[in-house]
């Protein structure tokens, strides 16, 4: 029975099979809403689906110069990974894995995604995905110092006196306390991470490393077919996992008490957090260079985070 | 079920890769203007691919200059199957003004078979647009026929 | 009868290393069979006290020609194995066993390889001594032996570029670090006239500090920072660590400068006991987290393989420095796990190195690429390395490193004080460096498009292949099992580390501590509050091969490799935007150009200050020393 | 008296690390890490000493008597010092063929001509 029940938590419900339907729908918004703002008509809200599945139909080819097996692995531990991740986040209060893991398990797991586009592309053997790689990398680097300080920000917010790294913690503290976001202290980290969410999907103003104009796709250059279709399956996924941590660290004090309607407000708050910091910022923004990216992360937004966690280490 | 879900979304996703075999650059102001605001091709799932791996159809305007035929045929070699060729106003389907140069090997039907020709000095929005749908729609063909 | 077993391990390995000089430096089968044999039986030995000492609880004290303490003063050679021991006893005998392994074919093409062998056992045997024994002097001959055989273990190859260079670099750094620890012996000596560390351990904490202790606290912390390469101490290591032979490269990251840290862990846990005092904890987590980022920043901007792997080594030891500075059961734990893992890891990642250099002649990350179709089974086992380095789930490292986020955000919320809070957000983002630099070495070497000179590299001989595969299984298991290492050797060591009381009654005799007034730190067991990794990994390999199927499953084609000649088809060539395929390799040196340029103020400060002129070491290592004493000086209560 | 044998050997220390720290000339590094350990034997031998005291040698007469013993000098330092010269022996005999092989490869001994490895 156990079995069963985790095997459901994994495949369904916070996991693989929600997790992907979800981001595929919010890619899918967030084309619309792209549109919409440009005063298009834009693509049905199905996009990203069809999308996905005429990729699955396509033929996957591997070039010569590609290390097969890590060709074809890469994409699928990005989406393994992924879908574990949807396990720690507490979705509306509902948290699969509960207790059993804290905010450093899910920094590590969600760069793992990154680091399988990194290998993937590299193992493609091309040398615009060497560039592409190399992008990718520094743009990691960058948002990771930010992020870093947010959590550790909310962590000690949420802790008060002792160490709280755990997701439920903060969740409880939020319905206890009210949403973080409410509290004047956390609002710079709040920005911060409004920032951070972006660059970690890799939307427009920072997709820096896919920039299909200059390099041609960077890492995905190479890939064709089912393999291309689990990377952008992968995008999609991140857009809703990124959200979804964004609204359980800031307004995950939001409860009526029932467990569907929690989980139906979190969708949503996913949707609008994606409205605000992905779609707005793809529609209003060109795309940066990669030094300016840098720079821009470890000085401003990482500075917004500083700021969150000195005002919370004074005890505001 | 599975697989005629696949089938469905082959015509819906039609992602174009555009190569310029040594055109005037006309037919591809059009291209991109089909893409803008005003005809938003996006609505049907049409999108610009950055690299041929990723393509489902490949447009290609210009009367195919020896230079660029090689380069050309190489391209198109590496788009997966099922794949849709357009060809882009007139100079591909017959060389137009520049036919009987020493230069040109116009016209595209030599070297690869073409699904759809959008004749035109330059087409119209609406004429390209036309084109690529017909072209969505032989790709589900194909798909079709791929897996029968 | 067990507790013969540790000063025979070390015995064995000093005999066989004038085994090997005398009768095996004409035949190769001899010289072979001695080595392994003594280097197997000292394994054996030491992991046959496992169950006594780790499971068990004993501690197994050995006087020297039975010269037992008289009436309260042991002035014998005493060894003294307790968990802490151990634990360092069984990295150090598993490293260079399998290095030894490794060495059969590594080293098979080179020339006096008796001399090689010999110094391989007397180095191997010194620092097993320097780990069990109890005697502060016996710890300085040992550490002088191990400076001994690893100059000329580095200056080896002396044909090769720089290897002289770095060995004389290291012996001048080297020994000056030997000297302050001798100094600080002597003045221990002097104050309580015994060097016996149970003793001293006693009567220092009955007597309390001193001017004289304080500054030979300071030396002796300074001498074993040289050892562990902390920070400014650091520039011989990146030398020495490039320019040896890959299988010494190995046992310098993996026992040399674990050494180092096991000197310290006993010095300031168990000697002195000064880790109570706050102030030494700040003084030791700063000088840990500047190592670690240092380490790191350097590591990224370097073009030779092995030259970036020591930069990592000093970096990943900045991570263990840290952990053990933080004073807490937490802290020593993670750091002990971390050292742990750093000898796994790293020893796998120098394994691959050498086995690039064995196949291809080279290590230059400008000149390789490609070799993952040549090499298939060495890029596995570099992947492994590579993310249990960077500290990816499910992999060793992650746990390590996870515990001493941990440990340094609970010492920041304990004790209020923001730099801890600083610290861990170092650790964090040398962490992503760390996975960076790696990515690098990955692109550089092992995919992007093979060089044309290259075609013909082989895989490496199985006898290299087997420890690589050995320490990548010991990567994976650690990193799932770990409650397992944590209950058997993580937690008796800490607890040996911070119980001194059962350490000085064993060697002097019951009731000793108790009659000085020594008491025992209480120490809970760290808590591990953590998610389950294998209910974890068994899901992932159930939804991996779900996908992989049906990703695989979907019509995928596959070209023939490019044979020189052959008219292949264009379909499967790497796209150049229609232009026929070329060789095009993005290599180390062009990576994180965005990054670089970012920080180019700081990297021409570092790289001048790396300058290369032994002299301005030696100064960087006066002035640390220096800055170590007066700290001790100014903050010591 | 044993104040000067401190002061001595602090002297010598300091100035041996000055010698490392200053000289570009390998040699006179090598040298420098002499002076250091010939400072830290003279330190560790004054340890053992005692003003008035006599060799450390038991006569077995007055401990069949069960007379107090004489009071003699330390001989553990000794014992420590020789150990240490003739580690420091080895040292400086494998320093100074180091330099040897590196005048032959580099064709100088000067500190600064001597840094391939750098950055």
């Amino acid at each position: 029975m156990l079995i069963l029940k985790s095997l459901f938590y994994i495949l369904i419900f916070p996991g693989a099979l929600f997790t992907s339907c979800f981001g595929l729908f919010l890619a899918g918004v967030d084309r619309k809403v792209v549109a919409r703002m440009q005063h298009r008509i834009g693509p049905p809200l199905r996009q990203p689906m069809y999308d996905f599945f005429k990729l699955l139909g396509k033929e996957t080819i591997i070039p010569h110069a590609a290390n097969k097996l890590a060709f074809l692995a890469a994409p699928v531990i990005g989406f393994v990974s992924l879908a574990l991740i949807m396990l720690f986040i507490p979705v509306g209060g509902f948290t699969a894995f509960s207790g059993n893991a804290d905010m450093i398990v899910i920094l590590y797991l969600i760069t793992i995604p990154g680091v399988a586009l990194i290998v993937g592309g590299s193992s493609s053997g091309s040398p615009y995905a060497g560039i592409g790689i190399s992008r990718e990398m520094v743009t990691m680097m960058a948002y990771e110092l930010p992020f870093v300080l947010v959590l550790l920000a909310v962590a000690r917010k949420a802790g008060g006196s002792e160490l709280a790294f755990s997701m439920e913690k903060v969740a409880m503290w939020q319905a206890e306390n009210g949403n973080m976001l409410f509290q004047w202290s956390m609002i710079p980290a709040a920005i911060a991470m409004l920032l951070v969410v972006p660059a970690e999907v890799g939307t427009q103003p920072f997709d820096v490393a896919e920039a299909e104009t200059e390099i041609c796709e960077g890492p995905l250059i190479e890939y064709s077919g089912g393999a291309l279709g689990m990377f952008k399956l992968n995008t999609a996924m991140k857009m809703f996992v990124m959200s979804g941590l964004f609204v359980s660290l800031f307004l995950g004090g939001i409860r009526t008490g029932s467990v569907l309607c929690d989980i139906i407000i979190f969708i949503v708050l996913c949707v609008v957090v994606t409205i605000i910091c992905m779609s707005t910022t793809h529609a209003v923004t060109a795309r940066l260079k990669i030094e300016h990216l840098f720079k821009f992360y470890w000085t401003f937004v990482a500075g917004m985070a500083l700021c969150s966690l000195i005002l919370v280490w004074c005890g505001l | 079920m599975f697989n005629k879900l696949i089938n469905d979304s082959a015509s819906k996703s039609p992602w174009l890769y555009h190569i310029n075999s040594g055109s005037c650059n006309g037919c591809d102001i059009e291209l991109v203007a089909v893409l803008t605001p005003r005809y938003d091709a996006e609505r049907f799932g049409f999108k610009l691919a950055g690299t041929p791996r990723h393509a489902d159809i490949v447009v290609v305007s210009g009367p195919v200059t020896s230079q660029s035929r090689e380069r050309l045929i190489r391209t198109l070699a590496q788009v997966p199957e099922p794949k849709c060729v357009v060809s882009l106003g007139s100079c591909p389907k017959s060389g137009n003004v520049f036919k009987g140069s020493y230069s040109v090997e116009a016209p595209l039907d030599n070297f690869v078979h073409v699904d759809v020709s959008v004749a035109g000095c330059t087409p119209k929005p609406e004429a390209i647009m036309e084109g690529l749908y017909k072209a969505a729609l032989i790709l589900k063909e194909k798909r079709e026929a791929m897996h029968k | 009868m067990i507790q013969h077993f540790p000063v025979l391990a070390v015995m064995l390995l000093f005999l066989g290393a004038f085994c090997v000089e005398i009768f095996g430096s004409k035949n190769e089968g001899i010289r072979n069979t001695i080595t392994m044999l003594a280097a197997t039986i000292a394994l054996v030995l030491i992991y046959a006290l496992i169950k006594p000492v780790m499971i068990d609880g004993e501690i197994i004290s050995y006087w020297m020609g039975n010269w037992a303490p008289v009436s309260g003063y042991a002035i014998g050679i005493g060894y003294e194995i307790d968990a802490l021991s151990l634990f360092f006893a069984l990295l150090v005998v598993t490293t260079f066993w399998l290095s030894g392994v490794y060495s059969l074919s590594y080293m098979a093409n080179d020339h006096h390889l008796g001399h090689y062998y010999t110094l391989y056992l007397m180095l191997s045997g010194s620092v097993l001594g320097l780990v069990m024994t109890g005697d502060v002097f016996n710890m300085f001959v040992m550490v002088e032996i191990m400076t001994f055989a690893s100059v000329a273990l580095t200056a080896f190859r002396n044909e090769n570029e720089g290897t002289l260079e770095a060995g004389f670099k290291y012996l001048v750094i080297g020994s000056m670090g030997s000297s302050f620890t001798l100094t600080g012996i002597a003045l221990i000596y002097g104050q309580c006239h015994t060097l016996n560390m149970a003793q001293i351990s006693a009567q220092l904490s009955c007597g309390g500090l001193t001017p004289t202790t304080v500054m030979a606290l300071a030396l002796i912390v300074a001498g074993f920072g040289v050892k562990s390469y902390i920070v400014p101490f650091h520039t011989p290591a990146a030398d020495a660590y490039m320019v040896a032979p890959t299988s010494i490269s190995m046992i310098f990251s993996g026992m040399v400068n674990k050494a180092g840290v096991y000197g310290m862990i006993r010095v300031l846990y168990i000697i002195f006991r000064v880790m109570d005092q706050s102030n030494v904890q700040m003084l030791i987590v700063l000088f840990g987290a500047v190592t670690m980022f240092i380490g790191v920043t350097m590591a990224l901007t370097q073009h030779e393989f092995k030259r970036l792997l020591a930069f990592h080594s000093i970096s990943q030891i900045g991570y263990v420095i840290t952990a053990i500075g933080l004073g807490s059961a937490l802290g020593l734990t993670s750091g002990l796990f971390h050292a742990m893992n750093h000898t796994l890891f790293k020893g796998l990642l120098f394994l691959t190195a050498g086995a690039v250099l064995y196949a291809t002649g080279t290590t230059n990350l400008d000149k390789l690429g490609g070799l993952s179709k040549r090499m298939p089974k060495t890029t596995i086992c570099f992947l492994i390395g590579a993310f249990s380095i960077s500290g990816l789930p499910p992999f060793n490292g992650f746990v390590s490193k996870w515990l001493v986020y941990q440990a340094t955000y609970t010492k920041a919320v304990e004790s209020g004080n923001f730099v801890y809070a600083i610290v861990t957000v170092v650790a964090l983002v040398v962490s992503v460096m760390t996975l960076a630099s790696f990515i690098k070495v990955t692109q550089a070497v092992f995919f992007g498009q093979l060089p044309a000179e290259l075609k013909k590299t082989k895989e490496v001989p199985a006898a290299m292949l087997v420890p690589m595969y050995i320490m990548s299984a010991l990567c994976v298991l650690c990193g799932i099992f770990y409650p397992i290492v944590n209950k058997y050797l993580l937690y008796p060591a800490t607890n040996a580390a911070l119980n001194v009381t059962n350490y000085i009654d064993k060697m002097m005799g019951d009731g000793y501590a108790a009659g000085l007034g020594v008491s025992n730190i209480e120490v809970a067991p760290a808590a591990f509050s953590f998610w389950n990794p294998i209910v974890w990994l068994i899901l992932f390999v159930v939804i991996f091969i779900a996908a992989f199927i049906v990703i695989t499953g979907s019509k995928s084609s596959r070209g023939q490799l490019l044979q020189p000649g052959v008219k292949y088809d264009p379909k499967y060539a790497t796209f150049f935007s229609g232009e026929e395929e070329l060789f095009s390799q993005v290599g180390g040196s062009d990576l994180f150009w965005g990054f670089k340029t970012d920080w180019k103020g700081y990297y021409r400060v570092l790289e001048g200050l790396h300058s290369g002129i032994v002299t301005d070491y030696a100064v960087f290592t006066v002035i640390a020393t220096a800055i170590i004493t007066l700290c001790m000086f100014i903050f010591m209560r | 008296m044993i104040i000067v044998n401190y002061i001595a050997s602090i002297v010598l220390i300091v100035l041996g690390l000055y010698t490392v720290c200053t000289k570009k000339n390998l040699i006179k590094v090598v040298l420098g890490l002499g002076i250091v350990d010939y400072g830290v034997n003279l330190l560790i031998v004054s340890l053992g000493f005692n003003d008035g005291g006599t060799a450390p040698i038991y006569q077995m007469s007055d401990l069949l008597n069960g007379v107090a013993p004489h009071f003699f000098v330390d001989p553990v330092p000794q014992a420590l010092t020789l150990t240490s010269i003739v580690i420091g022996a080895c040292v400086d005999a494998m320093a100074l063929s180091l330099v040897i092989m590196i005048y032959r490869k580099y064709k100088s001994i000067n500190a600064d001509d001597v840094r391939r490895l750098h950055g």
